[in-house]
């Protein structure tokens, strides 16, 4: 037992991760390239047109995927920062904050097909709907927490300050869905069901493979970014300059 | 926690002109709806709930970068982590005095506004039991973002960023309840809510601001 | 398989813009991220090897 | 007693120092000496517990200050860089208030006394505002009179300070220390004061 916790915090420490990390990144990204291939396979031509949507639907099979990282993301994003908070370990606000970025991306990405998906559905790029409002205020929180960590420079108190905003932020996803849902079905908005129109099986298998695809690439960006910050926040340690050796 | 409630009324109360300010700012941006928008009485009294609370969370986070970074200047901050009184009990002490100096006075002049905005007695009562339930959980929020912005460069901008997307359920619940109210569908859902998450924050939001008042200082 | 064509493939039915406009800014974000990223990589690699190089100058000179 | 061992400070990325261990008993003071930058008053912030050390550990009476909270902070006193006094408020309601803040009620009379001890007599009901300097010092360190601690760390004491007043100060600190107190301070000057040890660092 005893062993197994030094083995944990030997892989914790960023001496031991950064090589680690460096051989699991290419198979992430092969992981990627397989089921990019495969998901977009299904998107396009296994996937039949919609009888409402015509081919319009096709955005789901990268609309969705996006949806769901940008809030797992922040959830991974939360459970490292609370992590860090507790144990005090130096990778845990690296991981947050390598993690940061891609996931502001998602919900950017998110928001953008959602609008290319409401334009021809709803006739409009925008609507207040809940769920595009919540990924709105998703996406701002993350670019609160970048902001943060940008603009404190000592990375120990960037970290923990992160870590509170992220804890406060996730305590405060499901309240912010929550009241923007009860406040959308009060102004009767145009608040279209869009998973209700019959979800075909092979649809779903492809919204899976694409968000498996979207799963790996996440990773292995943040991987390779938080090897970067390793670097920039390690550089006077003597492991370090073994590594560039 | 008695003391600093008192200590930063004091304080307040020698520099009147802060605490005015934030009040002039509400009336003010509150009057400037129907010059924007135009006297017609239907639509204002649609907007006011809205308008209402909308400016009633731009005045309060006026307020909040004033909250910790004065003592933080002068060292007074430190010397509160390190008394012997529980840090926490002292923090929540300057959140009750904020909410004093620039949430009550909110409070007591909303009704006076929404008579602009035609709104009947009704409605005034309950924006003021909104306003009254949601402007403590905006100094509370408040507080954790002012905690971790603070000594840090732009915090007045870095500030709104980070607070402003977490007043999204008091804004929606607050607002709500008015116009709830208006259009006959009742308020207690809303006001329960309000009351709801109030609770939360004064469970949460105390404790998060000390922890980040604690790396502020570090 | 329910395209008869190159050209009806890309015209998606008549959402050819919304499909094409979602899936090219995704794909185009997907491609500079992790360009950026790398760049960042090799910059901070880079620096610390001209460290180390300086340190070697330094050492031979004294 | 205040015991520390293994301290070590990393500030940025910069290691300011490593290995620093000390113990101060009752009737001894520290006088911590170094160069700008050297770390004397991150060390300070570390031994009072604002600071948390990167490694290394800090006990008063044998435990650990982290683990004691309150306890320690209830037989020390902190007196930093700063005035740490309110500028909008009187001499008097300054020293009051801070009482109040650690939990102890402090008399008009006894927060008079303090003052005037302090050579602020006449000046207790101005704002501190209007005062100079050396005199928002002392309504800082009229503290030290008006709370009982058994441990003072102080931060560069008599900067802005008088000739009359650092004598009077130091002769404080002797009292303080002859009366089985302790206290650790950093200064640039060196202090005729019994018990006094030095700690370069």
């Amino acid at each position: 037992m005893n062993n197994k916790i030094i083995n944990w915090f030997k892989f914790a420490s960023p001496q031991s991760f950064y090589p680690l990390a460096g051989r699991m990144i290419p198979w992430f990204w092969a992981l990627t390239a397989i089921f990019t291939v495969a998901g977009l396979w299904i998107s396009f031509f296994v996937a039949p047109t919609d009888a409402q949507q015509g081919e319009g639907y096709r955005i789901i099979f990268i609309h969705v995927p996006a949806s769901w990282m940008s809030m797992f993301i922040y959830l991974v994003l939360a459970f490292w920062a609370g992590l860090g908070l507790a144990l005090n370990t130096r990778l845990s606000g690296m991981m947050a904050q390598a993690l940061a970025p891609t996931g502001a991306l998602m919900a950017f990405l998110s928001l953008w097909t959602g609008a290319f998906w409401g334009k021809p559905m709803w006739g409009t790029w925008w609507v207040w709907d809940a769920r595009l409002t919540s990924e709105l205020i998703l996406f701002f929180l993350y670019i609160g927490f970048i902001a943060l960590q940008a603009a404190i420079d000592d990375p120990r108190r960037a970290d923990k300050a992160g870590a509170i905003l992220a804890l406060v932020g996730a305590v405060n996803i499901p309240i912010i869905y929550f009241s923007v849902k009860w406040w959308n079905t009060l102004h009767q908005g145009s608040s279209v069901n869009l998973a209700k129109s019959s979800m075909a099986q092979t649809m779903l298998w492809g919204m899976l493979l694409m968000a498996l695809a979207f799963w790996m690439y996440a990773i292995a960006v943040a991987l390779t970014r938080a090897r970067a910050i390793i670097l920039e926040r390690e550089r006077h340690t003597e492991w370090i300059k073994e590594v560039v050796r | 926690m008695l003391a600093i409630i008192r200590r930063d009324l004091l304080i307040a109360a020698r520099r009147k002109s802060e605490v005015l300010t934030a009040l002039f700012f509400f009336v003010i941006v509150t009057s400037l709806f129907p010059l924007g928008i135009g006297p017609e009485p239907t639509l204002l009294k649609k907007i006011a709930p809205g308008v209402l609370w909308v400016a009633a969370l731009l005045a309060t986070m006026l307020g909040l970068t004033r909250m910790f970074a004065p003592d933080h200047a002068d060292g007074t901050l430190e010397q509160m982590a390190l008394a012997p009184t529980p840090f926490g009990l002292l923090v929540a002490g300057k959140v009750v005095a904020h909410w004093l100096v620039s949430g009550l006075p909110l409070v007591l002049l909303a009704p006076v506004l929404g008579i602009q905005f035609d709104l009947d007695a009704g409605a005034l009562g309950i924006l003021v039991v909104a306003l009254l339930l949601g402007t403590p959980l905006l100094s509370l929020v408040g507080a954790i973002g002012a905690a971790l912005t603070l000594g840090v460069r732009g915090g007045g901008v870095l500030l709104s960023l980070l607070v402003l997307p977490l007043y999204v359920p008091a804004l929606i619940f607050g607002a709500g309840a008015v116009e709830a109210h208006i259009s006959g569908l009742g308020a207690g859902g809303h006001l329960s809510l309000l009351a709801a998450l109030l609770a939360l924050a004064v469970f949460f939001a105390p404790w998060a601001t000390t922890a980040a008042l604690r790396i502020a200082l570090e | 398989m329910q395209w008869n064509s190159v050209g009806e493939f890309f015209a998606m039915g008549g959402y050819g813009l919304y499909v094409w406009g979602s899936f090219g800014v995704c794909a185009a974000a997907m491609v500079i991220e992790p360009l950026l990223v790398s760049k960042r990589n090799r910059d901070i690699l880079s620096s610390l090897r001209r460290e180390r190089l300086a340190d070697e100058i330094e050492s031979q000179q004294s | 007693m205040l015991t520390a061992t293994g301290l070590s400070c990393i500030r940025g990325e910069r290691r300011l120092f490593s290995g620093i261990g000390l113990a101060v008993a009752p009737g001894e003071w520290l006088h911590l000496q170094g160069e700008n930058g050297a770390g004397k008053t991150s060390l300070l912030r570390i031994l009072v517990g604002l600071t948390p050390a990167a490694e290394g550990e800090v006990r008063w009476k044998g435990e650990s200050i982290g683990a004691l909270g309150e306890e320690f902070r209830r037989e020390m006193v902190y007196l930093g860089h700063h005035a740490a006094v309110k500028e909008d408020l009187t001499a008097l309601e300054n020293l009051q208030i801070s009482a109040a803040l650690d939990g102890s009620d402090l008399a008009e009379r006894g927060a008079l006394a303090a003052l005037f001890r302090m050579g602020l007599k006449g000046r207790e009901e101005l704002p501190v505002r209007v005062l100079s300097q050396g005199q928002k010092r002392r309504v800082l360190l009229a503290r030290l009179l008006a709370r009982k601690a058994a441990l003072w760390v102080l931060d560069e004491p008599f900067t802005a300070l008088d000739v009359k007043a650092v004598q009077m100060l130091s002769g404080l600190i002797g009292e303080h220390v002859a009366a089985g107190g302790m206290a650790v301070l950093t200064s640039h000057q060196s202090m005729p004061i019994a018990g006094g040890r030095v700690l370069q660092l």
